[in-house]
């Protein structure tokens, strides 16, 4: 254990601590990356990037900072926007799943083309995976490519496929070798969203706006080289992608982020002059909430630490999930009672305009419910953490009736 | 002596039920929610007829003199079915409101105008339940100015009643001159809040004949918070319900997932936590009217409590369901959003368990 | 509902109360149970009888009070104790399972015979019913019982029979028809522990001391006649007594008491002179129990009147014991963080003496375990309330594999 | 930068539970246990010899010189053997209070001794840390009087280190004259706890050459509570282990329980609360010696926050092994005690969180 900031860590710090100091007026509200990011975050964004307190570390080629891998200085940089309840940056599908993938296993030119414009907010991505007869069952994708003139041809349909509304791009779980066995049949394609013959119908969530969609594919067209890796290599390609997706799930950084924001709205006299942070009983309920965030936080850095030394983190990777996604939860439920009554007036804008904070927390305190069920309800990830994490047997098969076997 | 409901409520209760099933199918739900005013005139009017607006006038101002019990098995029923319809405030706490600290006079005069659904009241209090954002009013000269938020049962509403900080409460007009009225949405489109901008209104009543004004404001807002831990029950139990059904016909893996101890463990906590909670609740408003001592400590327990086992359910049947669960399809969120908004107005929790603490000389006031 | 107070209830409650004052000194601790009563609670017994406070509408000629059968009395009489922290009495498997039971299905001799006795604390039951190999599935009881010169003569072995190792007697569940199906051939017999070929052995729990035992009988010989109903009825018989089982461990009185007893110890200053009734985040976690007690008070109360008018409860008396228990030792957790390390100290006492409070506490808060699991842990409880209450499916047999078909 | 322990530290972590493996099968632990009096000459003879007397006593006074890491790491490894041996006051909480608060002449006469296991301290607080019971000691004349409840490593110790309400520390000798040590024997009885009286002893010696003494005794506080934590996490990780053994081999009804969702999802769930624990005890340990700004903050919460986890996981590993797991035979509750001694010691959540927040200046203390 070695958390020792050098000079140049100190100074890093208090770069970041000016930084923000200098430029918090300039910075969108926390959140979002369930819309289309308007022009205020695409400017922070540009800024962010500009002194490397995004993409730090992505090589300068792809559009990145070109800093080298050093944890301390992402936690240094993580923290310092935490703490003072300022905007990190965008995050979405794109930036959090595909960009790390295609960093693990795409071609020089897929890097390219692809990573700077989607680091920038400019290019938005959606993920094809999810079927309505598969949900928590990926590999049985029955969406399914064929080879033609160079190109391949897509029939089929996604569900949940979040952002398909406004993305402009899509990474997309198919069945191009059918005669494979389930998992060696798939591929991993990319394809613009623009191309003829995809459909988006929305799916209207319980926020009353449509997060999610269904995406209906009828002979759609996408040069063979809009592949990552090769044909029938895309069951290994979504593994890295959801290896990414679990990590963004628990993101500890978000919760440290909540934790300060009910923080500073408890610091507010309410109509009646006194702070929710004086009553003890309040005061209470955010502490146990720090603590478990402190838990999130210390456990991402073993996680960081293990990952940089190619260390394998098994069940401490299989909970960050289920133990994020519920925390968060827990934090937004902690918001909703330290607003009360005012705190129910939810007016949701439209694609690119901010929401109100009220409106935000009711968003994600249902929002959140949707991550927790997200694959298949957190059933599915306490079976991960029990088989996988702790070995523990699998449910048996049913005995099939007589007659049906 | 009897622990539970006699055959008249038993009957009552179904047959507002099923009069909200009938009316209130999915489609014709989320059409009504979608103004978010939490009103609907035909719904009003059949409501109406089956005597809901005059449940607990008094039989010589032409309601059906009922008790708060009997209100708690309404509001219920309107909690299970989501039903955008003005209740808490309108028909119970204005009742209270005026039966505790109207005079005579008001009570002629208005009691039969609610019963006759004529008169519909929004109704805020400030700091006196724990509702948070502006509450500065003040009488000047028999004129009310100032701003109050979050009026319950705002939207559409004919009048106002709002209290001041003294525990005395002023009514006015919806549409008289100096009054404001701002329709602020809510998470749950089923009931609207609207915030009051007042400048120099003259109220046409003031509430005040009470030798305790405090103590009488006190009683409307238990009368409230029953009627709220009443409509988290009704919408829980309606989440259950689907929660459970939803598990014995939906097959994954090849079995109906009601089968798998995942999720019939879910279904078991919820029903663990819920059932005891109509007792509760039935207790609670039976106190209002018949155990005085206990009636602000149980009501405010029985709000804290539906509230904190509501909001479980509401997680815990939504995941039952699944993606499906999260969707618009299956119009489950109407009542996930009927509990958000029943704990968040009157005092959540801590609020509330803190009121019940000062009604028992735990602590000062 | 009406609960209104008759003048002659609101009489009963000034008497009651009366009745504590004058005699408060003379109560021993509340609980117990676990123990043989001592002489204190022996004669704090025989007075609650005298009075009518214990036992109230059993027969004169039994031995109880011979009040007729008041829902609301029996109300009064246990919240003025559970109000006052006082002991309403021995609350014991005897009587609390098998008095109603024989009340309900017993001789008129058998009724003569044992009940007196058994609500005066001086004959003391244990119950007969797990074995090693049936611990949730009873009526799978193997331990025989066959009929010779009129005495059944029982071989076989119990288990987790506590109080076994001072109890003067048994009810015992046992296979006498062994050529009748399952649930049909079993029994339901009346033993003295005094009989030739009974050996207890003590199975010492987590608490240090052996509150339950290993039962072994070698031709145990009881009198044909000491049999409840007939043969063959045993089922039925042990099902009335679990029905009784279900609610003593639900039992909303001895929630209330605890709560009480915490109520009074927060009451109390501490070494820094301060309350921690008066601290909001303490304050508030008793709260939140009292709610939660007041729930189950309450839920109790509609089952009683429910069982007065013959209804069928069905969901709401499933969920009785998994709600009880629960809430049971999260407020003796609570007790324990009231008293901090000085309620770490733990001398537990002999058969007969009092146990000091901490030690009392943290007896209740692992035996509270032990009562959850009581017949294989919550999730048998889970497993009826889903199934039972709600309808829900049971799991399907798993698949045999070819070959153990 | 790493997060992480270090090949040396993993070593010593393994090593030592190598040897509390060998040292207590379950019939020698229960024996042990038997006394109450959370020592045994061989046991701490035998970890003398692995090192852990001097663990944190400096080289120059002939210890090992290591770090609160290493300290947590043993504290681990003996709550998940439920070792009876002083270590938290005896060991760490002593040599801290010495480092903090004793002169250059008081160091070198006893962190010798301590790191020879011939002095074994135990230590005790007043309200400064949350302990209840007695706490009224004065000094009057050098000599010490007055009562102080609930010294922990008191079963044999061989001095008390008591805590004056100003901060500064007498130290006395067992058995002198004027000291009356009663052992009280603990649920945890691998752990004691020992009641002083004192008329009149006479300290041998004073720690008070801090400048703060009250922030040097929160440090002696502070880093109990870190040992106290890490104590918590080693037995819960013991009981969730046990369990998942018991879930992959125990039968009933055909199948190892293991494989029914209720038994799995309660180890799953016992694994989530429990897995970040473990990088959060390492931080609360590493603060003490090298983040002094957090040292008391991460203490705080980590002592609070792993006795809340620690009580679930008692809980629940307890419930997966069924009636077994109540008795006796599996000894499993040796672990399970040990967690409730971590949780009532030096303060428990409510009042750790408390100095979490004080510790961050929302409160005043």
């Amino acid at each position: 254990m070695d958390l020792t900031l050098t000079p140049k860590h100190r100074a890093l710090r208090e770069e970041v601590d000016a930084f923000i100091a200098a430029h918090r007026g300039a910075a969108p509200r926390p959140g979002g990356g369930r819309k289309r990011p308007d022009r205020k975050a695409l400017d922070w964004q540009a800024l962010l990037l500009e002194h490397g307190y995004f993409a730090r570390t992505i090589p300068r080629e792809y559009g990145g900072f070109g800093a080298p891998h050093d944890v301390i200085e992402l936690a240094i940089i993580a923290d310092a926007f935490s703490r003072a309840g300022i905007s990190p940056g965008i995050h979405n599908q794109g930036i959090s799943m595909l960009v790390p993938t295609l960093l693990e296993v795409g071609t020089e030119e897929q890097k390219r083309r692809w990573i700077g414009p989607t680091i920038r907010g400019e290019t938005i991505w959606c993920q094809g995976y999810s079927e309505p007869g598969s949900g928590s069952d990926l590999a049985a994708a029955q969406t399914r490519a064929v080879v033609e003139d160079g190109h391949f041809v897509i029939n089929g349909q996604k569900i949940w496929t979040s952002s398909a509304h406004f993305a402009d791009m899509m990474f997309l779980l198919c069945r191009t070798e059918p005669d494979k066995s389930k998992h060696a049949g798939l591929s991993y394609l990319l394809l613009p969203m623009s191309a003829p013959g995809i459909e988006v119908r929305p799916l209207r969530t319980m926020t009353g706006r449509a997060e999610f969609n269904e995406t209906f594919f009828t002979d759609v067209r996408v040069p063979v080289d809009q592949i990552v890796m090769g044909r029938g290599d895309g069951w290994h390609v979504a593994n890295v992608t959801l290896k990414y997706e679990r990590m963004l799930l628990g993101d500890p950084n978000k919760l440290q982020q909540r934790l300060e924001a009910i923080r500073r709205m408890m610091e507010q006299p309410g109509a009646d002059g006194a702070r929710l942070l004086d009553r003890a009983e309040w005061r209470d309920r955010l502490l146990r909430l720090q603590g478990e965030v402190i838990a999130a936080r210390n456990h991402n850095m073993r996680l960081l630490t293990e990952t940089a030394e190619g260390v394998d983190s098994g069940l401490g990777r299989f909970i960050v999930k289920y133990h994020g996604t519920m925390l968060a939860h827990r934090l937004a439920s902690l918001a909703l009672d330290v607003m009360g009554s005012t705190g129910l007036l939810y007016e949701p804008q439209g694609e690119v305009a901010e929401d109100d904070p009220a409106t935000t927390w009711q968003i994600d305190y249902m929002y959140d419910i949707g991550l927790i069920i997200g694959g298949g309800s957190s059933n599915i990830q306490k079976n991960i953490i029990g088989e996988r994490g702790l070995g523990l047997p699998r449910e048996p098969k049913a005995a099939v009736p007589a007659g049906r076997n | 002596m009897r622990f539970g409901l006699t055959e008249d409520q038993g009957l009552f209760g179904r047959s507002l039920r099923g009069f909200l099933a009938d009316r209130l199918p999915l489609d014709a739900l989320r059409r009504l929610a979608e103004t978010g005013t939490g009103f609907d005139a035909e719904l009003w009017r059949g409501l109406g007829e089956l005597g809901l607006h005059g449940l607990l006038v008094p039989e010589e101002h032409g309601g059906a003199g009922l008790g708060m019990l009997d209100a708690a098995l309404a509001a219920e029923a309107l909690g299970y079915h989501a039903a955008p319809a003005p209740f808490a405030a309108a028909l119970v706490m204005a009742v209270q409101a005026f039966r505790s600290a109207g005079d005579a006079e008001q009570q002629r005069q208005w009691l039969p105008r609610i019963a006759q659904g004529q008169a519909r009241i929004g109704l805020g209090f400030a700091g006196l339940a724990g509702q948070t954002g502006r509450a500065a009013l003040r009488l000047e000269g028999g004129r009310l100015s100032g701003a109050l938020d979050g009026l319950m049962d705002g939207g559409e509403a004919t009048h106002f009643l709002a209290y001041l900080p003294d525990g005395r409460a002023a009514l006015i007009e919806a549409g008289a001159p100096g009054v404001t009225a701002t329709l602020r949405r809510s998470v749950d489109r089923t009931r609207a809040l609207v915030d009051l901008d007042l400048a120099g209104a003259a109220p046409v009543a003031l509430l005040q004949s009470s030798n305790d004004p405090l103590a009488a404001a006190r009683r409307v807002r238990d009368a409230g918070r029953v009627m709220l831990a009443a409509d988290t029950l009704g919408a829980a139990q309606n989440m259950l319900d689907r929660a459970v059904a939803y598990a014995k016909e939906r097959v994954q893996f090849g079995r109906v997932i009601g089968s798998f101890q995942g999720v019939k463990y879910m279904c078991a906590d919820m029903a663990t936590m819920l059932e005891p909670c109509r007792a509760m609740v039935w207790y609670a408003a039976y106190a209002q009217d018949a155990v005085p001592e206990e009636a602000a400590m149980v009501a405010a327990h029985a709000k804290a409590h539906l509230a904190e086992v509501g909001r479980e359910v509401a997680r815990l049947a939504t995941e039952v369901h699944g993606g499906m669960g999260f969707t618009d399809l299956l119009g489950l969120h109407h009542q996930f959003k009927r509990i958000t908004f029943d704990r968040q107005v009157l005092g959540g929790p801590e609020r509330c368990r803190h009121d019940a603490a000062v009604a028992q000389g735990w602590v000062a006031a």
